[in-house]
């Protein structure tokens, strides 16, 4: 490196690849459903194509993180979405290639992908 | 295996030391780094070993000796296979160092800076290991034991056999 | 570069290593490989947390869940249940405790600190320079290179306030003024790693954790003072720091932040890493000089001072780890930032190894000012064993003992002056009333004895001299009149010794003397000891 | 850049040039302050702490041998806690010293001894201790008791720095710290050259002469010896100092008057074996030059400089000159020359030589020196002992009756004298290789040029041939002290020494700095020898070695033509290759 521009450059790519271990007040929360039930179902592809697809688009603000079993077996694959000061959406029957829509859509423009949301008893989840 | 080495031909530590030399560099201020190197086989610096440093660096054996004897990291006398080292530090005594002390000299049937007959261990003390929040600590050779009983002083040094 | 869902921090500071912190990552290593997780989970060797008394500990993001005292046993548990689950592992959080009710950083523990040495240490993975760059590693050497000239590094050093955190606390500044306005070429930087002070061990810590940043500071003082060639002398106890250090300094050369030209700037800078060779005195910076020229580690006498006279007679600058590593923050966030840290008389914070009879023992930074029962009761979560606090012995064992009348203190180095001990290098040994301070002595003496370097007579001469009539006092074989001999040695000994550990080597006794003189009286004249320690008649005494 | 300053010191103010060191400046305030590791001709070593001193505003005392002053420095070297301290050091030096100054050589010449009554010590209040280290007397020359060593490093430096042999060291740490030798080996399994500058750098008695005046008293005792003395150049003008004489007291006729009285049957000088060896030496020159011997030759008669070429440089041995040193010519020539010529039986000659030096005593142990069973020269005493053998024997030194030497041994000119002062055989074999090759009258005899303390001298000179046209150019070098003989010789050993003749002496000054000197030899007391050895040289009425009467005698009756066997057996030697480590 030969140059105060590298040095960014490599600092704003290290960031990324440390990015799991930033506790961010303002983050984006995806967190993926990884109980029994829900990697039996696939919720391990979910995680790795929401990993993999905020790298790609460079989403410095998005965390993704796991949680228990939310009691909903029949709607595993499940992920809820946390946009700061907005209400959490629950998403289910998630693959692969919905993950990615969900951060194409709703963590890039902030749309509500409403075909994968799931309605919860109680409104209020707490996973 | 017994490392004890006043055996080994001049020739041999000779050829050591050039290559340590090589690795470190001729100028003195390589000194410790050379010494530091040359022990690492046998635990101790024999005469031949100085002797062959001092030639190498140009340095009068005595500073050579001087500076060896200066550092308690080195040794000019025999030593065993594992050195030993029971750290007597405050800490270290707070938390019960004089009883690891004690169990490690009556497991190995020696007093401190003295080596078993069989040449595999020497007893020293060291003053501080620098793993003060785990005391009690131990050093065998480069490897720190903290949090140690008696018990457990016992039980590694058995495992060194 | 992988990008990876979770990041498994295990602490590889040599406590915990020696914690058997090495079987628990390779069994985690072996669990996520065998189950096919080596993609999302990435395990990180880091430096230490500073709970030392906890380890193993290990911090699962982005969770940032901490277990402590974990064992290769439970490995399986973790992975299972935390890692493919997302449930916690309630059993091995701090103290057993649930993780609703209290998480690691939410302790005193930590909430008491205040970490600007330790930034990365425990969080970065010190083997890998991306982690360190990824934290701003190499921001504060990038801002001087490009914005400032070495008289503003300089200057900037000077406003901070910053002392030397080796021991002397001179002021940090003033030692890169000298050596920058000093004449003579090459000039060097010296960091000072040899960190003997029994009760220490953070800059251990700090090389291990976070090599980068004492890489980065070196580099920092070497555009300050117009240096091109770094040392460090690291103890050659500390097989671990010598051996992440020479990576770090190897991965900093390839990155281009360390060799020639460095950010384009026209800087270049240079760093050897050179191993000590078991000896206390090496710390004594002038001895460390004399130790990395080849020599007996020696002290020489002052002046000289090392920025006009150092290495091979030529200006250096010489820091400690700790000193050097407040530098980056300090150019980064600035001086005025510095100073709102701390104390009026001690800006910024101060990083203390933690150690003796407390429950929570390990390696704290804590802004300077905080009292000692702050540490010992919030910190240090009070003495274990339903025990009293006897005594705090600050600066290592050349630092003075302080008694539980002055738990009130500030801790600063104007405080401790008033009580007769010194801020030293950052040891903090709490003792408990089980201990007999007669019996410590003795050790601390013992200590002195084969640690003074054997150059000058008050401190060769007075140290055995001291230690034989303590070891008569213990004994019980001891007369008042020794205590009058002892007095006249240390007196002498401050006063006429060649180096700092001949000075200070009395201080431990003389404050034992001045606080705790009727436990001394006991042995005299009843023959009697508290802790039964000396091996005459226990108990029969009034503290 | 020497800007003045005005310091106080006890309330009395000085004016000295800022950096002056404090115990310089007390000096000139009239104020004495002890020292101990202090030595005029060494570096500043601050180590012993007796020389401790006050200034206003420092936290610690400061050491004034090292503590340099600024101006407005207030410094007060006699405060009450000032005495207590250096008491105190002293006293714990004394804690493990041993308690046998009545026994030991340096009573009433010993620093410690001084400065522990002038720090007003009168108890030993600190726990006693004796360290119980061996003795070493191995090499028969120098003698090391360590419990006596007060770790002054002065020796050390002696050692490896003037003289760059490095035998002595400061070894272990701590309390068990000591100067010794690498693996505490004894001196005469070391390389160590015995030239005995350690022992004139010592404060205490743990560095001494092997002591040969009892054996020296048993030969005077002896009816059937017939003990004959010799005295080096270097004795006559130092020998006055341990007997109640000023610094370079020219002292020859007294010397001569107190040997007569302790009884030796023959007081000769070896001057006249000096005049010999420029004879010789000279020849030998000559004979290299015209034969394309090993160049340059290099001076033989220093025995601590013969040791440190052998241990040194054992491969360039060639060049040493194959002369016997004036004192061993001159044994060898009492037992066969002198015996012949007054008829005694060699056996019975017993030959005694007072030399400024410590390696004479190995030299004349050497096996090289002695023909055919019978030793050259049977001991070796030091100016030191010679004086305490007068001390002993009761004279009244400086007003003895002045007498002259005994011949024909001691006839012997200007040139031998000043083999005592570095550059003196040079200037010597000069004065006479110029008078043989050039056939002409040297026109002015002092060769200032290799005079002098600096440490390599250099000189050339053009010798112009009797044949009117062509002349030699004869360069030539003297060094003195072996760390100036190591310059020189590194140029040898890589070929770049263009030097036809070389002189080397192991002492700085010359003989007249010899480790059996009376101490201190420091260097303003070896510039008053020197000045009294030229002084000497100038005092003769023959100067040159080639015109010494006794010598022509002696090459007429008893020597053959030049290397002649006799002359061989008698004069010349080899040495022998050492190892250094």
């Amino acid at each position: 490196m030969k140059s105060m521009q590298e040095l960014e450059a490599i600092r704003q790519k290290a960031k990324k690849a440390m990015k799991v271990r930033e506790g961010q007040e303002n983050a984006i929360v995806v967190s993926v459903a990884m109980g029994t039930c829900g990697i039996a179902k696939g919720a391990r592809d979910v995680m790795m194509a929401l990993v993999d697809e905020t790298a790609k688009r460079g989403l410095d603000s998005v965390v993704i993180t796991q949680s228990g079993c939310a009691g909903f077996c029949e709607k595993e694959p499940m992920a809820k979405v946390h946009m700061p000061g907005q209400p959490e959406i629950n998403y289910g029957y998630l693959d692969a290639n919905r993950a990615r829509d969900i951060v194409a859509r709703h963590l890039v423009h902030g749309e509500i992908v409403h075909d994968y949301v799931v309605q919860l008893p109680g409104g209020e989840d707490r996973a | 295996m017994i490392m004890l080495c006043s055996c080994r031909e001049v020739k041999i530590v000779r050829e050591d030391v050039k290559e340590a030399v090589q690795r470190c560099g001729r100028e003195k201020h390589q000194l410790l780094e050379i010494l530091g190197q040359l022990q690492k086989g046998t635990n101790f610096l024999e005469r031949d070993t100085l002797v062959a440093v001092a030639e190498e660096l140009d340095l009068p054996l005595a500073e050579v000796y001087g500076t060896a004897t200066f550092y308690s990291l080195y040794s000019t006398k025999p030593r065993g296979r594992y050195v030993v080292r029971v750290c007597e530090s405050a800490p270290c005594h707070i938390d019960g160092a004089a009883d690891i002390l004690a169990a490690v000299k009556a497991h190995l049937g020696v007093a401190v800076d003295e080596t078993t007959d069989n040449s595999q261990f020497t007893l020293e003390t060291t003053s501080c290991l620098g793993v003060c929040s785990v005391g009690p600590a131990m050093m065998i050779n480069d490897e720190v034991y903290g949090n140690l009983t008696p018990d457990r002083a016992v039980e590694i040094l058995q495992s060194y056999n | 570069m992988s990008i990876h869902r979770s990041h498994i921090l295990v602490c590889s500071g040599s406590n915990c290593t020696l914690r058997a912190s090495v079987p628990v990552r390779m069994a985690l290593r072996a669990a996520i490989a065998d189950q096919g997780l080596d993609k999302e989970f990435k395990v990180i060797e880091t430096g230490c947390f500073g709970l030392c008394q906890e380890g193993p500990i290990m911090v699962i993001y982005p969770e940032g869940i901490h277990y402590c005292g974990v064992q290769p046993d439970d490995i399986d548990e973790i992975v299972e249940t935390h890692l493919k689950k997302g449930r916690v592992v309630n059993r091995l959080l701090y103290r057993g405790e649930a993780e609703q009710e209290v998480t690691l950083p939410s302790t005193p523990f930590y909430q008491r600190q205040h970490r600007v040495v330790l930034r990365n240490v425990g969080a970065v993975d010190p083997e890998n320079i991306e982690e360190s760059l990824a934290r701003d590693g190499y921001q504060g050497l990038a801002k001087a290179l490009d914005t400032m000239s070495p008289r503003d590094v300089v200057q900037t050093m000077l406003d901070s306030g910053l002392q030397g955190r080796g021991g002397a606390g001179f002021p940090a500044g003033r030692k890169w003024d000298f050596t920058l306005r000093a004449s003579g070429e090459p000039k060097y930087v010296v960091c000072n790693a040899d960190e003997g002070e029994p009760g220490t061990s953070k800059d251990r810590l700090i090389l291990e954790g976070d090599p980068h940043a004492v890489i980065e500071g070196m580099a920092i003082a070497g555009y300050a003072v117009g240096a091109s060639q770094g040392f460090i002398y690291i103890r050659g106890e500390y097989q671990l720091s010598l051996q992440r250090f020479r990576k770090a300094v190897e991965q900093a050369r390839e990155y281009g932040l360390l060799g020639s030209d460095i950010l384009g700037s026209g800087f270049s800078f240079n760093v050897e890493v050179r191993s000590g060779a078991g000896a206390y005195v090496c710390g004594e910076e002038t001895a460390l000089l004399n130790s990395l020229e080849g020599r007996r580690g020696e002290p020489r006498y002052k002046p000289p001072f090392p920025a006009n006279e150092g290495l091979w007679g030529k200006p250096t600058l010489i820091n400690n780890v700790e000193t050097l590593a407040n530098a980056a923050p300090i150019l980064m966030h600035g001086a005025q930032w510095y100073r709102s840290l701390g104390s009026e008389d001690c800006p910024g914070t101060k990083v203390f190894t933690l150690s003796g009879d407390v429950a929570n023992r390990g390696l704290i930074e804590v802004p300077m000012g905080i009292t000692l029962r702050e540490i010992v009761e919030d910190i240090g979560g009070g003495i274990p064993g339903g025990r009293q606090f006897k005594m705090a012995q600050i600066g290592g064992t050349s630092g003075g003992c302080i008694p539980a009348e002055h738990l009130d203190i500030p801790i600063d180095i104007p405080h401790l002056d008033d009580v007769g001990a010194s801020l030293g290098s950052g040891a903090l040994l709490i003792v408990d009333d089980s201990h007999c301070m007669v019996d410590l002595s003795k050790t601390f003496l013992h200590f002195f004895a084969h640690e003074s370097c054997g150059q000058c007579t008050p401190c060769r001469e007075g140290t055995m001299l001291m230690r034989k009539l303590v070891d008569g006092i213990a004994a019980g074989s001891g007369t008042r009149k020794d205590l009058e001999l002892l007095e006249r040695i240390t007196a002498t000994m401050r006063k006429a010794s060649l180096c700092g550990l001949g000075q200070t080597a009395p201080t431990p006794v003389l404050t034992a003397l001045r606080y705790f003189s009727d436990e001394y009286e006991a042995h005299i004249d009843s023959g009697r000891c508290i802790s039964g320690a000396c091996g005459v008649a226990v108990g029969g005494m009034k503290s | 850049m020497t800007d003045n300053a005005v310091v106080t010191i006890n309330g009395t103010e000085v004016t000295v040039p800022e950096g002056t060191t404090i115990l310089t400046a007390a000096e000139l305030a009239g104020v004495q302050i002890p020292t101990l590791c202090n030595h005029p001709d060494q570096m500043i070593k601050a180590v012993c702490r007796v020389c401790v001193v006050e200034v206003e505003g420092a936290r610690v005392f400061q050491p004034a041998c090292s503590f340099p002053v600024w101006d407005g420095m207030n410094v007060r070297t006699n405060s009450p806690a000032v005495i207590e301290a250096r008491k105190t050091v002293v006293e714990m030096l004394l804690s493990r010293h041993p308690q046998d100054c009545l026994q030991c050589e340096r009573n009433l010449h010993c620093e410690l001894q001084n400065v522990s009554k002038s720090v007003g010590v009168n108890e030993r209040p600190f726990p006693e201790e004796t360290r119980d280290l061996p003795i070493d007397d191995s090499s028969g020359a120098v003698v090391r008791e360590a419990d006596k060593c007060i770790n002054c490093r002065r020796c050390v430096e002696a050692c490896a720095d003037v003289q760059g042999v490095g035998v002595l060291s400061t070894v272990n740490r701590g309390y068990d710290t000591v100067v010794s030798t690498a693996f505490n080996e004894p001196l005469e399994q070391v390389s160590c050259v015995l030239c005995g500058q350690c022992i004139q750098a010592c404060p205490t008695g743990a560095l001494r002469e092997h002591n040969d005046i009892d054996r020296v008293w048993r030969a005077l005792a002896d009816p059937n010896k017939h003990v004959v003395v010799q005295t080096a150049p270097a004795v006559r003008v130092a020998i006055g100092e341990d007997l109640g004489l000023p610094v370079g007291t020219r002292a020859t006729k007294l010397l001569t008057s107190a040997l007569r009285q302790l009884g030796f049957d023959g007081v000769f000088d070896t001057d006249f074996t000096a005049d010999l060896t420029i004879m010789e030496e000279g020849s030998e020159l000559l004979q290299r030059l015209q034969e394309g011997g090993t160049l340059p030759m290099i001076t033989s008669c220093s025995p601590g400089w013969i040791k440190y070429i052998e241990h040194y440089y054992p491969e360039q041995l060639d060049h040493l000159s194959t002369c016997k040193s004036p004192q061993q010519m001159f044994g060898a020539l009492a037992k066969s020359y002198y015996a012949e010529k007054n008829q005694y039986n060699p056996d019975d000659i017993y030959v005694v030589s007072i030399m400024p030096c410590t390696a004479k005593k190995f030299e004349a142990n050497r096996p090289e020196m002695a023909a055919e069973g019978i030793r050259d020269v049977d001991a070796v005493l030091t100016t030191r002992e010679l004086a305490q053998m007068i001390d002993q024997a009761g004279l009244d030194f400086p007003n003895l009756k002045e007498e002259e030497y005994d011949s024909p041994l001691g006839i012997s000119t200007g040139a031998a004298v000043i083999f005592g002062a570095t550059g003196g055989v040079m200037e010597a074999a000069l004065r006479t290789v110029y008078e043989l090759v050039t056939e002409q009258e040297l026109p002015a005899l002092d060769f200032t040029s290799v005079r002098g303390l600096d440490g390599v001298k250099e000189a050339s000179v053009l010798l112009p041939l009797p044949n009117g046209e062509d002349s030699l150019e004869v360069k030539v070098a003297a060094a003195h002290g072996l760390a100036s003989a190591r310059q020189i010789m590194e140029k040898v050993k890589n070929g770049e020494a263009d030097y036809h003749f070389v002189e080397v002496m192991s002492c700085p000054g010359g003989c007249i700095g010899g480790g059996g000197q009376p101490r201190p030899s420091t260097t303003e007391r070896r510039e008053k020898r020197l000045q009294a050895i030229y002084d000497e040289d100038e005092a003769m009425t023959i100067r040159k070695s080639h015109e010494n009467p006794a010598v022509k005698a002696l090459y007429e009756e008893y020597l053959e033509k030049p290397l002649g066997e006799r002359r061989h057996k008698l004069l010349h030697t080899h040495y022998v290759q050492r190892s250094r480590y």
